[in-house]
């Protein structure tokens, strides 16, 4: 016990040193693929074909496939395809080469697939009357979208939003896949070379419950400062 | 990559095929996911009803069932659960006498549990806030008619939460679909994902079984979004 | 009734060494040895297939007996359970294009008379290597220069060889010689077998329980089928060299 | 003659602002007490304390003479003792909302028949036909399949009132059930209400129709800042105001 | 005098019921029009159509004098041709709506100042003062910083109305602007809307009050099913209404 302790605590200085890059995954894949949620819950409510079709196929792919194959086949299925081309010769490729960017550009994407079907059923769910009014008052489609529909969505879908961005935080651990490791890739890392399986899981467990504790007091935070208007607690 | 007609015959169903592997891991990840899923209804709406009731303790519970859960890696939880869980039953059985020895944790039960524990922790977060969208003159109106706090989760409560909630719990179902490949660590069940990996690892054609398996998946996506769209037009009838 | 063992082996696949085919049957050069070993202990042992996250996990809940699993012994991992002596060490290699400069070899600074791959070599050159194995201790230890890339299965970092994002990889002379069979390794060829080193460890053994009899037990076995010449049998289907090593 | 609803000394206060200051009143068995009273003077909120929705600082409701019981928390609120009581009274006590509360994800006749069903335990069938009839007499029957968002402001609140009716409460609270009627609609409602007077229901309107005061009510009530600042007969109320604020309230009703 | 406001043959379906079925009018700059009807005619639709929040299935709507361009689409509807267009004429159309839609995610002052500020390009501090001034005349300032859900019905609708003032429109459109308030207050709101007609704009009021009607509208219109069936002068129709309906309709109202 007192054995295993000690291996507990001389792994954290390793796990530690994984957090910003952790961090840094997240919150890149977080920003981009929230920002890109916006049109695709956009295009997906729209009633053009050629807006909602595309939208509709990615939500479907993004959510339809694991994201571990995703990763995998943007960065090994490029591998298959590159060598040779003339890629290989420009600046590009010092860039191509790093594993990190490859997880940036999966993981916005993915998320951008799950986060846009939360926001087009938030969005959809907004009450018309408020909408409506925004419209009567001559607010272009983009300034009602902005002023009203995407703070009122937000309120409704922002519990659903803040469990997105924890299963982003834990997914980054995929990215071990293409050589980049976060928390628990390291921690995994540990387990296979000591053969110690829960400390390594115990210490990033304890590192997780530091930061989900730090990211949802934020985000309730902002879900009491958007939510002023309702009373207090509906009971059920 | 191979030229193609050889790289299908990697999924015919004949002997050296692995068609039929993919469709045992298929099964096995839906019975998984499924069961899980289930589990994790239930425990989202014990949550839910949980951080929002009157009751200060209740509301700590939850979230620190929302907190820990949603923090610790679900290989850990998963891991606990299986090997622990068995441990603390037979420490339990231990006090009826000792010829308990040999209690097996059901492996499916346990996966089924954990995960389904570890989805409830996002289901809660997920169908609390669809509870709190829903317009209060709504379930006052149930109240005043009389209507025992039960009635109204079941009659108002549940179906026009539905509408807020439905998004967020299609992407928690396909986010089980793909986690139930966690289960493949307990070493009974192998998922199709998993089987995706023995067979691109066993014939090195990976792009090709990845492939296949992301097919899999594809179609597990479309049945189950068919499903949801019907699930969805229903619960907004009156909102068009 | 005979004895039962149940013996856990790792459901990635590893071949030539142990894997599972598609109608779900084991195949491999443990699956043979452990045929082998197991008769001579007059056990009847049962495979069973865990993902390697689980395989200690269940070895300590005694949902297995022993691991059969190419699993190299090193210090680090005994302090978590005992191995029997090995039953298999291969050398590692470097590989990388065939057009790129072979590795040389250099007195190891350690002074105790060993080689060890040239640094000079590889200075400013990437290197793959899989994580957790002695072959990531290797290059941490003596290609410090390299920049050293850290993937999670050799498969991997050969795709990443052959993508071109990295210029070399160390790894099992027996997983890249197979690789190397492949189309897509074309353009690539060994570069160096690395002189064997302390680092390496002792080779690859059975784990079992701290503290379990079934170590000698399994020493015993190995020994009568080296001795018998039932090992060098089964070794010649799968190698043309000595795998056990020396 | 049996008080059938009683209000002693109720306080309520959001945060700083104390909203009812005090307001008792009493309804016997058929009565009819309108409630008249400047916006925002409270009305509403103490139609939603009577049952409950909010819950008083302070103070006591009876209803058939039976008090609903309170228990005080530490915190300076206070709670009710018995939940099963609550809802008890509560299906006795039916509410029309100022806006309507219509459920959205039925239609109108599944609102009507909803609590019924559901809290009474009619069955089915009976509730339908009684509900068919109810929303007749208020002038929707073609409307019974539409969903309440798809219904005009005055529709959806004959519904409203056809949903409050179809409970047979002993107390009928309406907050402005006339609010979005057109005169001609105006009139047939409180036809309605007249009658449901005659059958010997109690109410209390809160209402801006003096016509309605005035006819059908036999009690008004002028609620003025949390206060009740005078009541007594509509011919006393109406006819002989006393304060000065409601002198000042009725000059301005073009009756 | 120019016409501000012109309505011709508006047809509105809603399945397979029609709603609206060819309704033409027409108002000149200062003209305030009183739109009386019984629950369901079709007086809200009416009003949605005319600012595209309901897309008409056929006729025109034009506004101060300008054509909304409207264009057929292949499956028989149709839609407007300029998004633009759309938006700068419904910026000169306030609409006070029967539900009051007022943005729960904003407080009242936040609903005033909103569509001046990023409409209009109203510099945010004269916005704020000119909302002030406004919500002052409705009687609500106290109320600026509480959140729509925390107001009494009669408070919603007065801050409804001052958001709509707030954009300073040259048509107002009012669904019902006065059915939450009490006596007093309509009065008072009904002398704001007085001395806006008085300023020269022109109103469009959906209304109950036969009393509006007769003193302030200079035209009233009877929608009936969907359709015009009388209109004229407050003296005309009110006075003399030769239609059964309309007889009928108004010996309803006591005036
Ligand atoms: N979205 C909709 N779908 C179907 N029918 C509708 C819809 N909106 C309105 N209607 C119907 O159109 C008719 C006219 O509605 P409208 O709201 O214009 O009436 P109104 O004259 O404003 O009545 P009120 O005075 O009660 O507000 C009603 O019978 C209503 O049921
Ligand atoms: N949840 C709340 N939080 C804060 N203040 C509130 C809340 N609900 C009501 N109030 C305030 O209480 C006062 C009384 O409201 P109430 O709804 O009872 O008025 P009312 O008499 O029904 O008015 P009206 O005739 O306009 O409907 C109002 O000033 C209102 O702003
Ligand atoms: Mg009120
Ligand atoms: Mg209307």
């Amino acid at each position: 016990m007192d054995e295993s302790l000690t291996f507990l605590l001389s792994i954290f200085p390793r796990l530690l040193a994984a957090v910003p890059l952790t961090l840094a995954l997240t919150a890149i894949s977080c920003v981009i693929g929230n920002a890109l949620a916006v049109p695709v819950a956009l295009a997906r409510l729209s009633p053009n074909p050629l807006l909602w079709m595309p939208s509709a196929l990615y939500i479907l792919l993004m959510r339809g496939t694991p994201l571990l194959v995703q990763t995998y086949l943007i960065y090994y299925g490029l591998g298959e395809v590159l060598p040779g081309s003339f890629i290989q010769q420009t600046f590009l490729w010092e860039y191509l080469k790093d594993g990190f960017w490859y997880a940036v550009f999966a993981f916005s994407l993915n998320t951008a697939g799950y986060t846009g079907e939360i926001l087009r059923g938030a969005m959809s769910a907004v009450p018309r009357g408020e909408i409506e009014a925004a419209k009567a008052y001559g607010m272009s489609p983009w300034l009602v979208l902005w002023r009203v529909t995407l703070p009122r969505a937000v309120q409704i879908c922002l519990p659903a939003m803040s469990g997105e961005t924890i299963l982003l935080l834990k997914a980054t651990s995929l990215a071990s896949l293409i050589t980049v490791w976060d928390i628990m890739g390291t921690a995994r890392q540990i387990q296979k070379e000591s053969y110690r399986i829960y400390e390594p899981l115990i210490a990033a467990g304890i590192i997780y419950i530091i930061t989900v504790f730090i990211l949802t007091r934020l985000l309730n935070l902002l879900e009491r400062r958007i939510n002023q208007h309702r009373a207090a607690p509906q009971s059920a | 990559m191979d030229t193609s007609p050889s790289l299908l015959s990697l999924m015919s169903f004949g002997h050296d095929g692995w068609g039929a592997r993919f469709v045992d891991g298929l099964v096995v990840t839906m019975e998984v996911s499924l069961a899980a899923y289930a589990v994790s209804l239930i425990f989202g709406l014990l949550g839910a009803s949980a951080k929002l009731s009157p009751y200060r303790w209740l509301r700590s519970i939850a979230d620190v069932y929302t907190t820990l859960v949603r923090a610790l890696p679900e290989l850990l939880l998963l891991l606990l659960v299986y090997y622990s869980g068995a441990d603390a039953i037979k420490f339990l059985l231990s006090f009826l006498g000792d010829d308990y020895e040999d209690v097996e944790v059901d492996p499916f039960a346990a996966a089924v549990i954990a995960l389904g524990f570890i989805g409830g922790a996002y289901m809660t977060e997920v169908m609390r806030g669809a509870i709190q969208s829903i317009p209060v003159g709504q379930i006052e109106a149930a109240k005043a008619c009389g209507m025992s706090p039960l009635l109204r989760v079941r009659r108002i409560i549940l179906p026009q939460m539905l509408r807020f909630a439905l998004p967020g719990m299609s992407n928690l179902w396909l986010n089980a679909t793909k986690d139930s490949s966690l289960i493949s660590v307990l070493g009974s069940f192998q998922d199709i994902l998993f089987m995706g990996y023995r067979a691109a690892s066993t014939t090195k054609h990976y792009s090709f079984f990845y492939t296949m398996t992301a097919l899999c998946f594809l179609i597990v996506t479309l049945v189950s979004m068919a499903g949801i769209r019907l699930i969805e037009a229903r619960v907004n009838r009156g909102y068009k | 009734a005979v004895e039962k063992l149940k013996i856990g082996i790792s459901s990635e696949a590893y071949p030539p060494f142990s894997s599972q085919n598609a109608t779900n049957q084991w195949e491999g050069f443990e699956i043979d040895l452990l045929a082998a070993i197991c008769k001579e202990m007059k056990v009847e042992c049962k495979i069973v297939s865990t993902a390697w996250d689980g395989i200690i996990p269940a070895l300590k809940a005694k949902k297995i007996d022993a691991i059969f699993s190419s699993m190299s012994i090193t210090a680090d991992r005994s302090k978590v359970i005992d191995f029997s002596d090995k039953y298999y060490n291969t050398p590692a290699e470097i590989i990388g294009k065939k057009d790129a400069p072979a590795i040389t070899t250099v007195a190891n600074p350690d002074g105790k008379g060993g080689k060890i791959a040239n640094p000079a070599d590889l200075k400013g050159k990437s290197i793959g290597v899989q994580t957790a194995t002695i072959h990531a201790d290797y290059v941490n230890a003596y290609l410090k220069d390299a920049t050293i890339k850290v993937y999670d299965t050799t498969d991997n970092h050969n795709a990443d060889l052959v993508a071109g994002r990295i210029d070399y990889a160390l790894e099992d002379s027996i997983v890249a010689d197979e690789f190397l069979k492949t189309p897509a390794a074309k353009d690539l060829g060994v570069k160096l077998i690395v002189p064997n080193d302390p680092i390496f460890g002792t080779g690859v053994g059975v784990g079992v329980r701290k503290g379990d009899k079934l170590k000698d037990r399994f020493n015993d076995a190995i020994k009568a089928v080296r001795a018998s010449g039932e090992y060098d049998a089964i070794a010649k289907k799968y190698f043309t060299f000595n795998v056990y090593g020396d | 003659m049996d008080t059938t609803l009683k209000v002693e000394d109720l306080h309520k206060r959001f945060g700083e602002a104390e909203v009812l200051k005090g307001v008792s009143l009493s309804a016997n068995t058929g009565d009819v007490i309108a409630m008249i009273g400047s916006s925002g003077s409270g009305k509403s909120t103490l139609l939603r304390c009577i049952n409950l929705l909010e819950i008083p600082n302070s103070g006591r409701v009876y209803v058939n003479g039976e008090l609903i019981r309170m228990k005080a928390l530490p915190d300076g609120t206070s709670k009710p003792e018995d939940q099963k009581q609550v809802e008890r009274i509560r299906s006795k006590l039916a509410m029309v909302f100022q806006s309507f509360n219509l459920w959205s994800h039925r239609t109108i006749l599944e609102n009507v028949i909803e609590a019924p069903v559901h809290v009474l335990g009619v069955p089915k069938k009976e509730a339908i036909e009684r509900a068919e009839a109810l929303l007749a007499k208020v002038g929707i029957a073609d409307k019974r399949n539409f969903y309440p968002n798809h219904l005009s402001g005055g529709q959806q609140q004959r519904a409203a009132i056809a949903r409050a009716l179809a409970m047979e409460p002993s107390v009928l609270l309406f907050d402005e059930p006339t609010s979005a009627l057109d005169p001609e609609l105006v009139g047939e409602v409180l036809q309605v209400m007249r009658k449901l007077a005659e059958e010997g229901r109690t109410m209390l309107v809160v209402t801006h129709e003096m016509g309605f005061a005035r006819d059908v009510a036999n009690q008004i009530v002028f609620l003025h800042k949390g206060q009740i600042e005078e009541q007594g007969t509509p011919g006393e109320v109406i006819g002989h105001p006393k304060s000065e604020r409601l002198k000042q309230f009725l000059s301005s009703t073009r009756h």
